[in-house]
C-alpha cells in the first residue's frame, strides 16, 4: 500500500471532504497561500479557493466564535489553530458556547464544527508553544475529542470528525507531521469512540495516545525481546472513550500502564488509570501505573525539555519494574 | 425610507410586539415575587422599542443573536408565551424542553439563535450567522444584540473587525441602557462609544432607543443595504431598563437615582409615546389600543397559568441532547 | 466560639490582609460600592476606598491580564471572578502567563495574585453560570487551587492565598455564603497542601470537596447509625494535593469514596482515585468509586439540575453497596 | 522637544544601540544558520530604530514588555549579550537559566518583564505595571511594544480601555511591519489603525519608525506626559523587517516582492540614514562610526563563542521555579 505522512493525510482528509460537502469552510491564520506554518493545509486553497479557505487575523476567540455561529446556521467550519497552547484563548467559545449549545437548546440546534490544533514538546519552542492541553477538553461535556497516531488514524479520524454533528477537538503532534504510514487510496472513516489494538499481548498492558503511542510500540518491542508480550492500546478518541477494550485487556493482563503528553497532574492518565483500577479491580496483580509529562511548564532548554516527556525506555524500565513487582 | 411601515397595519404590529413585551416580563417579574420562578431574570422593560423597531425590519429566516436580557429580543422576533413561560420554568415544552431557562432560550424556527449568559459571548454567533448567508447564498442578515457592558468584551472587538473585512450582512445592536450591572456606563468605556465600531472601519449610527419609529426606518434602511452586500453595520441605541439589573435588584438608589428612573419612565416610554402619537395621528383610537393592550395581558396571563401546569422533563432527558446524533 | 458566614470569612479574610498590606489591591465587576453580586466583599470599599477595591469593565481577561502585570511589579492583586464560569474568558492570562512566569524566567518574576472565583450548581442559574472548573486549573503547573469547604477554611485559605508568592485561585462555592460556621477572633492561617480529617473512621474514607464536604459528612452520620465508620477527608487545596493524609487513611480503611461537584468525566475525582488505587493498592479490598457531577452541561430545569451533583443520600447508598462489596 | 538628545553622547548611544540589535541579530541568524540554534527566532533586523528610539527614552527603572521578536527591545533596554546568547541556546547562564529562550527573554533588572509567545499577550502585562506604578507612585513608565498583528487581539483593547479610565501611564507602541507572518496587514485589520485607539479616547500619534530621532523625540515627550498622568498614549511606528518571520522563513516571494524588500533596506534602513545624519551633521565620523560598528561585531562573536561554549542548566532544574517559594 501508499505510504503517505501524516501531514498529507490530514491534507486529504480535508479535501476529499469539501469535495463532498460544499458547506465545509477552513477557518484559520495563514491558512490559504501559506497553508499553515506546517504546511499542512498546502494546495487547498488552489482548489478551494479563498471563500472556502479563509485566512482570518490573530484573532482566536473571533474567529472560534464566527465557526459556532456558521456552524449553527449551516456551514460546517473547520477551524485551524495553529498552536494547541492557544486553546486557552478560545476555551468560552469552544466550551460554554459551542459544547453546550445543543443541549442548552434543548436538541435543536447543532453545532458541527472540527477544532484542528497540536500537541507536543521537544521542539525548542518553550512554555507557550508546547503545551498538549487535551485534558481540558476532554473534561467537558458537549466536546468529543480525537488523538490521532498516526497518518492513517490522522485520516480516518478528520473524516469522521468533519461529518459529526458535534463539535469535535483534534489534536495532531507536530512533531509527527513528516511521520509516513500506510494509507489507503480508497475511502475509509474511523469510528469514535474505538481504541486500536496495535499490538496484542498478555503480560501487560500499555495504553498510550498521540505519539505516545510510538514509544509504546518502542518499548513493546524491547519487552518482547525479554520475552515479556505487551499489548498495545491507542484510544484514538479520548471523548468518547473505549472503556470496554481497555478493560478487557487488562483483564487479560493484569498489569497497565497509562502514558501520555499531557502533564501528569489531574491529566487524562488519571481518568484511564482510575477507571481501569475501578473496573478491572479484581483482575489486577499490581498497581496502575501512569506516566503523563512533568507537572512542570514546558522549559526551552533542550537539557531540560527533554527529561519532561515519556520516553520508550522510561516506559519499558517502568514495565519491567511493574512485572516485576517493584511498583 | 419610512414608506414600507407607514400603514396602520405594520404601526399596529409595532404597538402589540412592544406591550407584548411588557405583558411578558410583568408576569416574569410576578413570577419571581411570588417565588415560582426558579432562579432570578433580567427585565427588559423600558427597552421594548429596540427589539420591536429592530425585528420588524427583519424576515423570520434573518437571524438574531440575544442576551440574559432576553426575553424582549425573543418576543419580538415572534416568539410563542406559552413555550417561552414553560421555558422560564424549566418546563418539558419550553423552546429548550427546560434546559436553558430565562438566560438561553433559543427559538430556531423564528430565528433566534439564543439568548447568552456570557455578556457579548454571542458576538461571534451572530458574525458567524453572517459569514453562512453570505457563504449560503441565503440573503439574510443577522443582528447581534448587545449591551453598553459588552463594549468591555474584547471578543467584539475581533469579531467586528472580521465582519468588516470580510463584509457580512451584520448588524451590531448596542442597547445602551446606561448601566452593566450596578455601574454606570461611563465608568466602564473611555471614549466615544461610536468611535468603538468606526475604529474597524463600520458605518456606524445613533438613534433614539425609546423611539420605535426612528428604529425601525434606521434598522430597514440598513438591512436593505446588508443585502446588498454593503454591511456590516453599528447602531448605538439610547434607551433604559426600568427594573434593577436583574429581578432581585430592587433597592438601587446607591447607584441610580428614583428621579432619573421617573423620569425616563414618564418622559421617555417607548409605549406611552408611541401610543400618543398613533392617536395624534389617528392610526388608532385609545380604546382600539387599549383593548389590544387587554387582550394581551390576558393571553400573557393564560401563557403563565398553562406553564405553571405544564409537565417538568422527564429525568430521563438530564442526558439527553448532550451530543447531536449523527 | 463566635459564628460567622462564609462570606463574612472572606470578607475578613481580605480585610485584615488589606490593613497589614498596602500592596494587596482588589480588581473586578462590581466589586466596590456593589460589594459583588453575592455581596461578600461588602464594606471594602468603605473603609479601603476606589483606590484599592477597583470596579473594572466587564473585560475579564483584560483585567486579569493587568493583575498578573501588577503582581509583577510589586503589586499583590486579588482578581474577582464573578462566576467560576467565566474562567474560560480568562485562561490565556492565568495559564499561559501567570502560571508560566516565574519558571520561564528562571525564578527571577513572581507573580503573587490571587484569583477569588465560585462555583456550584443547583442554583437554577443553567449552564453557563454553574460550572464547577477547578479541574481545568488544577491541570496547570505553576497554579496553587484552594477549595474552602466551611467558613473557616474560607478565612484561613483566602489569607494563606494572599500571603502566596504565586498565583493561587479560590473556588467558593456560592451555595454556602450563608453557611455559618465557628471562626476564631484571633489571626489564623491554613497551610496549603494540609488536607483536614474532619471525621475519623475506621470502615471507609470519604474524600469530598468544597461543598461536598457537607454531603459527606451528612452521609456519615447516616452510616454511623448503621454502625458504619466513615471517615470523611477535606483536601482544602487539590494543587498542592495532601495525598499522605488520604493515603493513610485508605491504607486503614480499605475502601474509599472520592466525591467532587466538578464533571466526573477527567475531573479530579480521577486524579485523587488514581493516586490511591496506586499507592494504596495492596490495602483497598474493593475498587475506589469516583462520584463527581454528571457529564452534562448544567441544565435549568430543576426537575432536572438537582440529579446532575452528588448528594448525602447518594454516597451513603454507594459506601453501603461498596462495603457490601457490590461495587 | 529635540534638545535632551541633541548632543553628541546620545546620539552615540542610540546609533551603538541600533548596531548592538543588529549585530546581535546577524549573530542569531547565523546561529540557526548553522544548525547551533535549538528551535526558531524572530529576527527584529529594520525595526532597530523603533525599539532604540523608544528604550532611549525611558529609565532603567521604566518596564517594557515585548514580543516573540524580543530581541531588539531586550537589548534596547540594555541587557547583555553574553546573558542573552546564553539564553537563545538554552545554557544556565542565559537570563532566565535557559528556560525561557528566544521567545521569553525577560532582564527583570533593566526593566523587560519578558518576551511572550502569544501575540498581544502582554497588553495586560504592560498595562499592569502602568497600575503598580501608579498605585505605588514610583513615577515609572511602561511600554507595551506589541506588532500590527496584534491589533487582532480583544485582550488589547480591553487593556486600553481601562488604561484610558484610570488615566495609566503606559505607551502603546505599535510596530507596524506591514506584515503578520505571511499575511498583509490590510487583509488584517479593517479600519484605520489609529483609529483602534482613538476609539477608546487614547491620545494616538504615528511616526516614521526607521527615523530613530523622530521615534525618540515623540516618546521623550509622551514620557514625560504619562509620568505627569497624562498618559496612557498609542504609537503607530511603521517599519519594516528585513527578512522572514521566523529565520526558517526564506522563500518569501508568495506574500512579499524581493523589490519590496530591497526597497526598505537600500532607502529606509535605520541604521544607514543616521550614520549619515550623524556625518553630515559633523557629530561623527564615518571612521569613527566604522569602529564602534567593528568593536560592537567583535563583542557579539565573542558573546556566541561564550555562549556556545557555557554550561547547560543542570538536569535537577527542570522542576525547579515551578513555584516561588514563600
Ligand atoms: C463575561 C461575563 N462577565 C460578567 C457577567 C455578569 N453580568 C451579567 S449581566 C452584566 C452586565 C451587562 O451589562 P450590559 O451589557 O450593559 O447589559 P444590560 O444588563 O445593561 O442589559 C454582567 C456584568 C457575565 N454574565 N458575563
Ligand atoms: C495568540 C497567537 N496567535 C498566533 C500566534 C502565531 N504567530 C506568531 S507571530 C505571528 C504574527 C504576529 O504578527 P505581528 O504582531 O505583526 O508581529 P511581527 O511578527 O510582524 O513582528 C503569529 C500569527 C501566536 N504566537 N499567538
Ligand atoms: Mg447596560
Ligand atoms: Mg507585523
Amino acid at each position: 500500500m501508499r505510504e503517505i505522512t501524516f501531514g498529507a493525510a490530514v491534507n486529504e482528509a480535508i479535501a476529499e471532504e469539501m469535495r463532498l460537502d460544499e458547506r465545509i469552510i477552513v477557518l484559520g491564520e495563514d491558512v490559504a497561500e501559506a497553508g499553515t506554518p506546517f504546511k499542512v493545509l498546502s494546495g487547498l486553497v488552489e482548489e478551494f479557493g479563498t471563500q472556502r479557505i479563509i485566512d482570518t487575523p490573530i484573532s482566536e476567540p473571533g474567529f472560534t466564535g464566527i465557526a459556532v455561529g456558521a456552524a449553527m446556521t449551516g456551514l460546517r467550519p473547520i477551524v485551524d489553530l495553529m498552536f494547541g497552547d492557544f486553546l486557552f484563548l478560545i476555551m468560552d467559545q469552544l466550551c460554554n458556547q459551542a459544547a453546550k449549545t445543543h443541549y442548552m437548546s434543548g436538541g435543536k440546534l447543532n453545532v458541527p464544527m472540527v477544532l484542528r490544533t497540536n500537541m507536543g514538546a521537544t521542539r525548542r519552542s518553550a512554555a507557550q508553544h508546547s503545551q498538549s492541553l487535551h485534558a481540558l477538553v476532554a473534561h467537558i461535556p458537549g466536546l468529543k475529542v480525537a488523538m490521532p497516531s498516526s497518518a492513517y488514524e490522522a485520516k480516518g479520524l478528520m473524516k469522521t470528525a468533519i461529518r459529526d454533528n458535534n463539535p469535535v477537538v483534534i489534536f495532531e503532534d507536530k512533531l509527527m507531521y513528516n511521520d509516513k504510514a500506510e494509507v489507503p487510496e480508497e475511502e475509509y472513516l474511523i469510528n469514535f469512540g474505538e481504541a486500536e489494538i496495535l499490538h496484542t499481548g498478555s503480560d501487560i498492558t500499555l495504553v498510550a495516545t498521540s505519539s505516545m503511542v510510538q514509544q509504546a510500540e518502542m518499548a513493546a518491542k524491547t519487552l518482547a525481546k525479554q520475552n515479556i508480550s505487551a499489548e498495545v492500546i491507542d484510544p484514538r478518541t479520548i471523548s468518547p472513550l473505549d472503556e470496554t477494550t481497555i478493560i478487557n485487556s487488562v483483564k487479560k493482563t493484569s498489569h497497565a500502564i497509562v502514558i501520555d503528553e499531557g502533564h501528569q497532574n489531574y491529566g487524562i492518565t488519571a481518568e484511564i488509570a482510575a477507571r481501569i483500577s475501578e473496573k478491572a479491580f479484581y483482575y489486577l496483580d499490581a498497581p496502575v501505573q501512569r506516566f503523563g509529562a512533568m507537572d512542570v511548564p514546558i522549559p526551552f532548554s533542550p537539557a531540560l525539555e527533554d527529561l519532561t516527556v515519556p520516553t520508550a525506555q522510561q516506559i519499558h524500565e517502568r514495565a519491567v519494574l511493574l512485572l516485576e513487582g517493584k511498583l | 425610507m419610512t414608506d414600507k411601515k407607514d400603514n396602520r397595519e405594520s404601526y399596529l404590529q409595532m404597538f402589540k410586539q412592544m406591550v407584548r413585551i411588557r405583558a411578558f416580563e410583568e408576569q416574569a417579574n410576578q413570577l419571581y415575587l411570588s417565588a415560582k420562578m426558579p432562579g432570578l431574570t433580567h427585565m427588559y422593560v423600558g427597552q421594548e422599542a429596540v427589539a420591536v423597531g429592530i425585528c420588524e425590519a427583519l424576515t423570520p429566516n434573518d437571524k438574531i443573536t440575544s442576551t440574559h436580557r432576553g426575553h424582549g429580543h425573543c418576543v419580538a422576533k415572534g416568539a410563542d408565551f406559552k413555550q417561552m413561560f414553560c421555558e422560564l420554568l424549566g418546563k418539558e415544552e419550553g423552546y429548550c424542553r427546560g434546559k436553558g431557562g430565562s438566560m438561553h432560550i433559543a427559538d430556531q424556527a423564528n430565528g433566534n439563535l439564543g439568548a447568552n449568559a456570557i455578556v457579548g459571548g454571542s458576538a461571534g454567533i451572530a458574525t458567524g450567522a453572517a459569514l453562512s448567508a453570505k457563504q449560503l447564498g441565503s440573503n439574510e442578515v443577522s443582528v447581534c444584540f448587545f449591551g453598553d457592558g459588552a463594549l468591555g468584551q474584547g471578543l467584539l472587538y475581533e469579531t467586528m473587525n472580521m465582519a468588516a473585512l470580510w463584509k457580512l450582512p451584520v448588524i451590531y445592536a448596542c442597547e445602551n441602557n446606561l448601566y452593566g450591572e450596578y455601574t454606570k456606563v461611563e465608568e466602564m468605556a473611555a471614549g466615544d462609544l461610536m468611535a468603538r465600531a468606526t475604529g474597524f472601519g463600520i458605518e456606524s449610527f445613533e438613534v433614539d432607543g425609546q423611539d420605535v419609529l426612528a428604529v425601525n426606518n434606521l434598522t430597514q434602511e440598513l438591512v436593505e443595504r446588508a443585502r446588498k452586500g454593503h454591511g456590516p453595520f453599528f447602531i448605538l441605541l439610547n434607551t433604559y431598563r426600568y427594573y434593577g439589573h436583574h429581578v432581585g435588584d430592587i433597592n438601587r438608589e446607591y447607584y441610580r437615582s428614583k428621579e432619573e428612573e421617573m423620569l425616563w419612565r414618564k418622559e421617555r416610554d417607548p409605549i406611552t409615546n408611541f401610543t400618543q402619537l398613533l392617536v395624534e395621528k389617528k392610526i388608532s383610537t385609545p380604546e382600539e389600543l387599549k383593548s389590544i393592550e387587554r387582550e394581551i395581558e390576558t393571553e400573557a396571563e393564560e401563557a403563565v397559568h398553562y406553564a405553571l401546569d405544564a409537565a417538568w422533563p422527564d429525568a430521563s432527558e438530564v442526558d439527553m441532547h448532550v451530543f447531536a446524533s449523527n
